[in-house]
């Protein structure tokens, strides 16, 4: 577009009939030419008004441990394994048998990936999917809560 | 005292539970499903557990899930709050059974008074008194006649095999038993092949009054007044006062003492509501709620008694703080249940809330987890905020809360403060002159 | 893109559509022409939360009459006379006389233009400019708030 | 009973005026300066009248603009609130000359208490105690001893014509007077060119102890007990207690009984505040303030009066609607002044509120027209909101008080709220143990 063709005039004219009708965007093109003009929608602040002087301690016991900080991000990974259910988290059967699955492993879909204890109960945790374990997330024996990524197959 | 209690319930009662825990030093542990993240008494709790997906089945009402998050936050009591699994004898059982303390009544008086039947003949052998009736079939016209004028007219000929409002009949007079007994019972014969029929007594406009009750299980029990709760939409309480407009002093304290020394004798824990229908100066036990209820704030405001703070002393062994001699009831209170939904189509209005701001100064307790902002769940009941007036008078009362209903504001959702609103102005209402048929004949005529 | 092939009237048609079906954005695309016009997502709530339940009859009272409704708009306006103080407005010193000012006359500056009685007292409102009265803003023996603008001179 | 009322104030007492009148079905006229054409009580009002610009003196202070909005309003009533034009006793006199009803005491009674020297005299005489002094010029150390042994040590000897703390020595022994009455009237000649001196009983650490009345002009008057408000920064109470830490029932009784004989012989009329200096048992009279305080909430949480409605039924003519014997006091209230203003250096803070949130539930009462968006005008007082919480016992109440300051936001400005939970957290404080240099000395201690 030649610089001395740009009409600063309609930009003028154009601007007046945005705060004139309230729009907040006008996109013209003929031929090959495009003008694109937005009015700022102004200052709006979000109406979600949070009660930020509440104590925020909420959430911070069952916050999975190592690398809890991460498990937000990971959510949305399509190899993440969140938790079903709300306990303790075991790496392994019991204290002296090895771990279900270190990081590195192939596994295989169905495969036991973690036990979680509730109400004395200890429910296996299988792999939704085959893959190679790329990061376990939570420490062995520590509480996790509903949709806590404990683990991510890849 | 517990060091840590478990709220096992969400909205505006779980915040009245924090907060009553907070006020005696008590630690809060929040559960909630994924849907309630934002929630208010999640953020003002002092720990938080997300125990499952949004359908209360698998969250609220998830026994093994919420007993986890006990257990990994080393939690002592649970208040089951009211509703989901605030009345179920099994949850109390397993929350026993795992070492915690259930907040509530004695796993055994939950399931006596779950079971209607059970509760009926119970309550009736403690001397509460119940709907009359036939012991069973009604054959003969005059033992018809003779039981009738026993109970008074009108009564119901029942069917005993019925349901669903078929095969009753309702006889006005004694001289309309020769035909009617005969015809319920032949239609009751064609419409479930048993033509046993049984009579009860019927009641037309009655009121819904019910008796709020403290049991400590050493067999003192202190009732706390009642609570006239009559404005009901199907079977829904919408609007609840005390005390009631239609009982005086002798009456209160008559029904009072009944219900006390009936629920002494199996030595009641915890707070309970006898519920009864109230008609002719008469009342006809309904059923018993072995629970906290919406509607306790009434009863606080003219009381002067915190029931939750009570009823956290008792789960934990304490004795009753106070006697029936100790119970001042004092001016009138009612509370408006504020919910999320058309006020005229009564159509449910979750979703984002806009401005919120409650109203304050004297005589007004707003009860709610609402903020200005927040995003209210399509997957519980829409009762968002709890408005409770207190004042001298009945009157004094009515003038509060047309005020402060005029200085609530909820935006971006549809609530129901302008049905409120109409309700307090009607002349029925304002003279208390109402029945549990009373708001859905007032709904009718508003069309 | 030349000037004049800007349909500036179809931008305005297009813009009180937008405002009527709430919509929040157009395009249009013909030939090689194209036009896309977008509305501020509007209906955002301003952060101002005013308590909208409250009653609003507050400033019923004493909004000044006729041209009232215009007044909000006048107060900007450079020839403006606000009121100085609360009271009730009069044309003229007394019924029988003639109005002080009409519309339409040349006064100048100093010249009594109305009285405002306040506690018995009549209060002689001076022209603070001189010009032409082009209009009168209340009607005669109506109250009149703090500020409410009065008249406009020329 | 009144038509309509003006209500001749701003900011949260004008809502608490407001909330009253519209819950005694009067109608309110909201006068406002062009600062606060959004305040909360212009908007909820049911009229309201621009009066003025901005500055205090042109508008909340202005007589003849006042007097004409309730010309053209209407009004039969004008209430002053507090501060403002509320102890002016012209302005009380003029509002009646004008015909309407001045909603506070003769104008008689704020003439005399709002002279110092006329209201401590006025009040010695009618039998409430002042704070002792020599009668005159003390020229003599044994006539000094002598005095001072009556009064009790320390005594201050002040000059005559001394000010500004100069011209004072501190004796606390009776033979410190020899050489300290004769240094005083050295250093007074010198300073003042005066050499007479006099004896005042000194205070140490007093408590500030105000009794709330309430008398109906015919002799009646009744008191509401005390409030404690000892914790003050440059004299400006922070907050408020009722009852007292330091008062048992029997003194309770008895300097209320002091102080509704005095009240009863001047047959004084509607709210009345007599404010005491009590150090050691004993009460000394500082000044009377005749209208409506700020800290009167927790009067109304422990006596269950709403003071405002009883204010307005006298103005109006009606007799008290209570005696001495029908006041009970039940539990313990305190109110916190939440100010805009930095907790730490108290830096006003007027600006834009962003989110407001006032906390909930049982005992929380909050009067604030402060609403999110709206903004604070910085040409008026920087009190925003008074919490008033209530519980049954002061550890109850405190507990409660805890709970609701974490409930409280306010964003957008500074607020004082941290000062008031740092308050709450103070050992003395919870201990009820402080006086009126307590604050400050708190003050410094955290820098």
């Amino acid at each position: 577009m030649a610089k001395t063709k740009v009409d600063k005039d309609l930009i003028r004219e154009l601007a007046a009939l945005m705060e004139e009708t309230g729009l907040s965007e006008i996109e013209i093109e003929r031929d090959d030419d495009r003008m694109r003009l937005v009015r700022a929608t102004a200052p709006i602040a979000p109406v979600i008004a949070v009660p930020t002087a509440a104590p925020t301690a909420a959430g911070a016991v069952a916050a999975p441990a190592p690398a809890g900080d991460g498990s937000g991000d990971l959510s949305a990974h399509p190899g993440a394994v969140p938790s079903p259910l709300v306990g303790t988290a075991y790496h392994s059967a019991s204290p002296d048998a090895a771990p279900f699955v270190k990081v590195g492993d192939q596994i295989s879909a169905g495969q036991t990936l973690l036990v979680i204890e509730a109400m004395k109960t200890f429910n296996e945790i299988p792999a939704p999917k085959s893959g190679v374990v790329t990061q376990i997330l939570f420490d062995n024996a520590t509480p996790v809560e509903y949709g806590d990524i404990l683990m991510i197959v890849e | 005292m517990f060091e840590k209690v478990l709220i096992a319930n969400r909205g505006e009662i779980a915040l009245r539970l924090h907060r009553a825990c907070r006020e005696m030093g008590i630690r809060t542990v929040a559960i909630h499903s994924t849907a309630d993240a934002d929630a208010m008494h999640v953020r003002l709790a002092d720990e938080a557990v997300c125990i499952g997906p949004p359908p209360a089945i698998d969250s609220y009402l998830n026994i093994p899930s919420i007993l986890a998050a006990a257990e990994i936050t080393g939690s002592e009591g649970i208040h089951p709050g009211y509703g989901f699994l605030s009345e179920n004898a099994e949850f109390a059982h397993i929350v026993e059974e795992h070492g915690y303390t259930f907040i509530g009544p004695s796993e055994q008086h939950i399931r006596t008074m779950g079971d209607k039947i059970q509760a009926k003949q119970t309550v009736k052998g403690l001397g509460i008194p119940v709907v009359p009736g036939s012991d069973g079939e009604v054959t003969d016209p005059e033992e018809a006649k003779a039981l009738a004028a026993d109970m008074g007219y009108p009564v119901l000929i029942k069917a005993a095999s019925g349901g669903g409002g078929r095969g009753m009949k309702l006889v006005r007079r004694a001289d309309e038993f020769a035909t009617a007994l005969e015809a319920c019972r032949t239609e009751s014969k064609a419409a479930f092949n048993d033509d046993a029929v049984y009579l009860e007594k019927y009641l037309e406009q009655p009121r819904h009054i019910e008796v709020q009750v403290i049991g400590d299980g050493t067999g003192k029990v202190v009732h706390l007044g009642e609570r006239d709760c009559s404005l009901q939409r199907r079977n829904q309480k919408v609007l609840e006062e005390a005390p009631s407009p239609a009982l005086n002093d002798a009456v209160r304290k008559a029904i009072g003492q009944t219900v006390v020394d009936a629920l002494s004798k199996i030595k009641y824990t915890s707070l309970g509501t006898v519920e009864f229908l109230y008609e002719n100066g008469e009342f006809y036990f309904i059923e018993m709620n072995t629970r906290l209820q919406v509607e306790h704030p009434v009863t606080e405001a003219i009381t002067g008694i915190d029931l939750v703070r009570e009823q956290i002393r008792i789960a934990a062994g304490a004795p009753l703080s106070f006697s029936q001699e100790d119970i001042r009831f004092s001016g009138h209170a009612i509370e408006c249940r504020i919910n999320a939904e058309h006020p005229k189509t009564f159509v449910p209005s979750p979703g984002q809330v806009g401005d919120f701001h409650a109203p304050g100064g004297l005589g007004v307790r707003v009860d709610s987890g609402l903020y200005a902002g927040y995003r209210i769940p399509p997957y519980y009941d829409s009762l968002i905020a709890k408005l409770v007036v207190h004042g001298t008078t009945r009157n004094d009362c009515l003038m509060r809360l047309n005020r402060a209903l005029g200085e609530f504001v909820v935006d971006g959702i549809e609530v129901n403060i302008p049905l409120h609103t109409d309700l307090i102005q009607e002349q029925d209402f304002i003279d208390g002159d109402y029945h549990i048929h009373w708001l859905e004949q007032f709904l009718e005529q508003q069309d």
